[in-house]
């Protein structure tokens, strides 16, 4: 049998607690972002501007189809690159954490909006006719009757992905950046006790995702007892 | 006041080298260095980045600071990958990386190398009672090694050309592979001789592990720059030439090879070899292949 | 920026010597299909089940089932592999896990392990969309399939099942496609996929960015197949009259 | 035929059936009314089984469906049942509709069952569309395939629930001109409805329920000319006026 | 007050509406019946703009509705509209249903547009109901609701597309009733119903419809005594039988 030593744990906790502070920082920077950026995806895919809807499309086809690993490396290797020239960046700027962001941000809008655009067309028609009915402009009725319920239906599905990005945020290894995983991971390799440090790492995310997803189900509930009889 | 300075420090030098001048227009020098590869960059407990390449390193800041007459040159640290560190030296991100780096002919046509600071061996770790003693007691054994090593490449040919019928796990890194190797799943790792000394001294029980087996070739670590910079290349080499005649850098090895070391003050227990000695003597920035 | 380019690297012997990089490539695609083909069956199948069970009355199989998705649905899949692979056989009685160590050929346990975790933690995923499938029903099918005399497991295999199914092939789309980029990560127990060989690519040769850009090709043209392959199936079963079928 | 013997049921706290008593003979059609919620739907479910019910008993052609024994998919094969929402499975044609459950089910061969489905088929009026899917046919048609596909099973009798309250009013009347010629053969039916021009043309019995209670349980006649409480009154003044 | 003049409507190749014509007058009650698919909704909708149309003029209270210079959001909160699945805001209580669009069209204050609104509440027996959300009423209940909050804008008109189709039986008295009672005072409404009492109660004309053209266009005697065309005695034999 294996023999487990836990001694790594306690004196490597503030070093892990930082790795947690970054993964959710990540998860709430891209989260936010996302659904900002994703809404407007949506909104855009869901026009009646042909060519509007069509470059909407292809932004979200091409991030759904590239692994999560493969965008990190490239907005950390190639696009400060670019944008050091175009923003005159100060070449000492920390670019790990600021390009994990955008490029989760980014990738995690792109899942978004597919989610949000379902959420608007899961509101029946006869609602925004509705609010058209009253008087309404489009933007009225987007805002006042038909978002406020597409994002209803779609609190477990952004939740859902909210813990999946939250367990990506391990793939930041690629910048070495360390989040809670990388820092489980680099304490274990460290200390020759990876095995140890893996399962509390996998432990403290059940907890923390399984807590997450109790939590809106029972908000969501509280809506439905709300809203339908 | 700064400024004045600046443009009074003689220009000559950091006009020649492109490096010099952006460490001396931004007065920061930016270093890379690993995480976990003991002894010679990594992380101690406090999160500091200490080791033996990582003091050589500071000798080398040391020797810019005086070269740009800058005492107060501010010092940026990035963590680099083995996946990262070309491109991240050749982007600017990092001015000098200086680990665990092979310097060899694929890796010189993208950057510059320094003068060697480490010579290694690729040997075999394993259990002290498995019966093993060189290369050939693997044949139709499974054996471990590190993806993307030198030592990856000498064993497969090995494997064909010998015949031995072995099976070879290459794992991600020197840490699942001793892992790999401590469950059983292999019985032996073959690497740089150094890193196994470094995944003994982390192993639960360090007693039950040795080190053996006929050297397969050597390696020549050195820190890595951007290309064409001769500038910078001659202070660098210059710093760790100095260093190293001057016996520094072996009161630098032996506190990380023979002595205890953080985290856990394990002590590696690894004598300098012969082929250290004479580099210490004669510094030069040969690679081995 | 300074890098030197060289794309005839693909064509150079590799250092292996018996193919060239392009062959590592290859072989990595190869192994990258091989594993999230076999992976997607099992998760479809065990998936189905799960999802079935969380469906039917009784609380005892739905609570397991939904005790199932949890878990596998909560633990960073990095972490899931790594106890599949290290943890498990360690834990094993005597005898199984050492047997599994030492018997089996390495990369054989590797593709084991890889493909029994990333069907597992798909599994998950599938078992949500087939119990939304069922759930998004009108309730009155299973009452009809019932009251023609059907068994329950009639109902679900000839009247539930299908229907749920051809509901749920958008979101599955979805899920098979991550099987295949999740398949990345098993290069963390050394299994050379495609990622992993990309990433041997780098160290042999230091030209990180041919690698990257052949790889994310490789991902996209991936992606483009199954996508096709998907939308074939999904016009094959669309159902006349319904759901946007003709 | 069937008997429904002082039967409750309730969902944790809540009431949904209490004491339940009525009787349907061979060849009668019995009516079942009442505002909406009062448990029709789930006295007519409890008679197949497909509702469990905790209280009392329910025999149909001599056979207790409560009964833990009880074959309930063999019983439920012998009885017919047609629903609001017609629940004819989408993904399968007209004709596999009228045949899957013969073949499954009753073991019949698929030309049997074919043979059978078409000839159906023909009675409700719909030859024709054999071979379309139900989403190609309109509310009417599919309820009728729906009375076929229950007919398909040769039942001991038939139960309705509701048949054309998911219909446009055009359409209400080609399902109850089928449900009156079925009437008018003999087949033994129980049917939740709410139209009263088909109650007064064929059934025997009317039934009021309210609030999970049979109130009224009467001759068809007796029924329409007076009904003896005031909540079957008020019911009918309701849906009888405009 | 409504002008429909030439109206014609296509989706691609598929005609919707043909050269429709028709008008009605202050205070008048048009009742709109024919075949499902024939247009009704369509038509209705082409009033206040909600489906645009390619030919023909549209005219509310003198303002052209096909006009690309009407203020449409402006035109439509001057015309009530009541649907068949009633489309009242799910997250919202009711009397912020009510309030929303008088806060937020008309500019009303929030205890200016509360007050109007529990006023309508009131008259259409709901009062009680304020705080609760519609998932909490009945069908019945909720669309008297939607009555209401058309009405709480003080239209000039009122349109009704089956306002009662998707009710139960019982329910549909009572939202009849409020129509009646709006009819009586006169409101100038224009109602697809196939509610036949209601037309007859009330109506002034009755429109009917049959593959996107006007079939029919007379006053309700005419109308019932003696349907012109073919395909109207038909519909109307069909759903008044049984
Ligand atoms: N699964 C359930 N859990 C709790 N209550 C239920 C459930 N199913 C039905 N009920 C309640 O039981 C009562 C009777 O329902 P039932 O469907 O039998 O009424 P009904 O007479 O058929 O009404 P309708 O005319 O609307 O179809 C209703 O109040 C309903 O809310
Ligand atoms: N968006 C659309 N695209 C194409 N065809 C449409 C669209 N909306 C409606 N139609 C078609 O236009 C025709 C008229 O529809 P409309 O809803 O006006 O009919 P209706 O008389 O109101 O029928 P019902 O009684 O079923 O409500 C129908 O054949 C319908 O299929
Ligand atoms: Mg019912
Ligand atoms: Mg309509």
């Amino acid at each position: 049998m294996y023999e487990f030593d836990w001694s790594s744990i306690p004196g490597a906790l503030p070093f892990l607690w930082d790795g947690l502070k970054v993964s959710l920082e990540i998860t709430v920077t891209a989260v936010a972002v996302g659904i900002v950026w994703g809404t407007l995806l949506a909104m855009l895919r869901l026009s009646s501007v042909r060519w509007l809807g069509a470059l909407a499309a292809a932004y979200v086809n091409l991030f759904r189809s590239i692994p999560l690993v493969m965008v990190l490396l490239w907005f950390f290797l190639i696009v400060p690159q670019l944008l050091k020239g175009a923003l005159s960046l100060d070449p000492n700027t920390d670019v790990r954490l600021t390009s994990a962001m955008i490029g989760f941000a980014l990738f995690e809008s792109a899942y978004y909006s597919e989610i949000i655009r379902a959420g608007i067309q899961s509101v029946p028609k006869g609602q925004a006719s509705a609010a058209s009915a009253l008087g309404m402009t489009y933007a009225q009725a987007m805002r006042l009757v038909v978002l406020p319920q597409a994002f209803r239906n779609m609190v477990p599905l952004l939740l859902t992905q909210a813990i999946v990005l939250f367990q990506d945020t391990s793939l930041v290894y690629v910048s070495a950046l360390a989040d809670f995983f990388g820092a489980a991971y680099k304490v274990g390799d460290r200390d020759g006790r990876l095995v140890e440090l893996l399962l509390f790492a996998g432990a403290v995310y059940f907890v923390i995702c399984f807590a997450a997803s109790q939590l809106v189900r029972r908000y969501q509930k509280k809506l439905n007892a709300h809203v339908a009889h | 006041l700064v400024a004045a300075s600046v443009l009074l420090a003689h220009p000559a030098v950091a006009q020649e080298s492109p490096t010099l001048k952006k460490i001396k227009d931004s007065g920061t020098i930016a270093l890379g260095h690993r995480e976990s590869s003991i002894p010679f960059s990594y992380y101690d407990d406090k999160q500091q980045v200490v080791g033996y390449s990582q003091e050589l390193l500071l000798k080398i800041v040391d020797a810019v600071k005086t070269e740009l007459k800058l005492p107060t040159l501010a010092v940026k640290l990035t963590p680099v990958t083995s996946q990262n560190r070309i491109p991240l030296v050749q982007n600017g991100t990092i001015d000098i990386e200086c680990g665990s780096t092979t310097h060899n002919t694929e890796r010189a046509r993208q950057a510059a190398f320094s003068n060697t600071i480490f010579i290694i061996g690729t040997r075999l770790m394993t259990k002290k009672d498995s019966g093993i003693k060189d290369f050939p007691d693997l044949a139709g054994k499974n054996v471990v090694t590190t993806a993307g090593t030198t030592s990856e490449r000498l064993i497969r040919k090995m494997n064909e050309d010998k015949k031995l019928g072995m099976n070879i796990i290459s794992a991600k890194d020197h840490g699942e592979a001793f892992l790999t190797l401590e469950t059983g799943r292999a019985v032996a790792f073959m690497m740089d001789d150094a890193l196994l000394y470094g995944e003994m001294a982390k192993a639960r029980k360090p007693a039950d592990w040795t080190v053996l087996g006929t050297p397969q070739s050597f390696e020549a670590y050195g820190c890595m720059m951007r290309k064409d910079d001769p500038g910078f290349k001659k202070v660098v080499d210059a710093a760790l030439a100095k260093a190293m005649t001057s016996g520094e850098a072996e009161a630098i090895y032996k506190k990380w090879f023979t002595q205890p070391i953080p985290p856990k003050g394990l002590n590696l227990n690894f004598p300098l070899s012969e082929a250290m000695q004479k580099l210490y003597k004669a510094p030069n920035d040969k690679a081995f292949d | 920026m300074g890098y030197h380019w060289n794309w005839g690297i693909f064509l150079t012997p590799a250092a292996s010597g018996d193919s060239t990089y392009l062959g590592w490539m290859l072989a990595g695609l190869q192994t990258t299909v091989a594993l999230s083909l076999s992976a997607w069956i099992i998760a479809l199948l065990l998936g189905s089940l799960m999802g079935v069970l969380r469906t039917v009355p009784g609380r005892w199989l739905s609570g397991m089932a939904s005790a199932y998705v949890e878990i596998f649905r909560n633990i960073p899949l990095l972490v899931q592999l790594f106890i599949w692979y290290f943890v498990l056989p360690e834990l094993l009685p005597f005898g199984i896990g050492e047997a599994f160590k030492q018997k089996l050929d390495p990369v054989t346990q590797q593709f084991t392990a890889a493909m029994v975790c990333l069907a597992f933690f798909t599994s998950a995923r599938v078992c949500e969309q087939v119990r939304a499938g069922i759930g998004a029903l009108p309730p009155g099918q299973k009452n009809a399939g019932l009251a023609l005399g059907f068994t329950l497991p009639q109902t679900y295999r000839y009247v539930l099942l299908p229907m749920a199914f051809r509901l749920v092939v958008p979101p599955l789309t979805s899920e098979f496609l991550n099987i295949f980029k999740n398949s990345a990560v098993c290069s963390t127990i050394g299994l050379l996929e495609l990622a992993a060989q990309g990433r041997q690519l780098v160290d042999y040769t230091a030209q990180p960015y041919e690698s990257f850009i052949a790889v994310t090709l490789l991902y996209l043209i991936i992606n483009v197949v199954v996508m096709s392959l998907m939308r074939v199936v999904e016009a094959h079963s669309r159902v006349p009259g319904y759901l946007g079928g003709k | 035929m069937i008997s429904i013997q002082n039967v409750s049921k309730h969902y944790g706290s809540f009431q949904v059936l209490t004491d339940c008593c009525t009787e349907v003979k061979k060849g009668e059609v019995i009516v079942v009314c009442g505002p909406s919620g009062s448990g029709k739907s789930t006295l007519i479910k409890c008679v197949n089984g497909l509702e469990p019910f905790q209280s009392g008993t329910i025999t149909v052609d001599g056979i207790s469906v409560g009964n833990p024994k009880t074959n309930l998919s063999k019983l439920r094969s012998r009885v017919g049942m047609v629903f609001q929402h017609f629940e004819l499975f989408p993904h399968m044609s007209i004709t596999d509709n009228l045949s899957i459950a013969q073949i499954k089910v009753l073991g019949r061969s698929k030309d049997e069952a074919r043979a059978k489905g078409l000839k159906l088929l023909d009675r409700v009026g719909l030859k024709a569309h054999a071979e379309k899917f139900p989403g190609q046919l309109s509310g009417g048609q599919q309820q009728r395939v729906a009375i076929a596909r229950a007919l398909a099973m040769d039942p001991i009798c038939m139960l309705f629930d509701e048949p054309t309250s998911a219909l446009d009013p055009e359409m209400i009347n080609e399902v109850l001109d089928v449900m009156v010629e079925l009437a008018r053969e003999g087949m033994t039916m129980m049917c939740v409805t709410h139209e009263m021009g088909f109650a007064k043309k064929v059934a025997n019995r009317v039934i009021f329920m309210d609030q999970g209670r049979i109130v009224e349980d009467d001759s068809k006649d007796a029924f329409f000319a007076n009904p003896r409480s005031e909540r079957a009154q008020h019911f009918l003044a309701k849906i009888l006026s405009h």
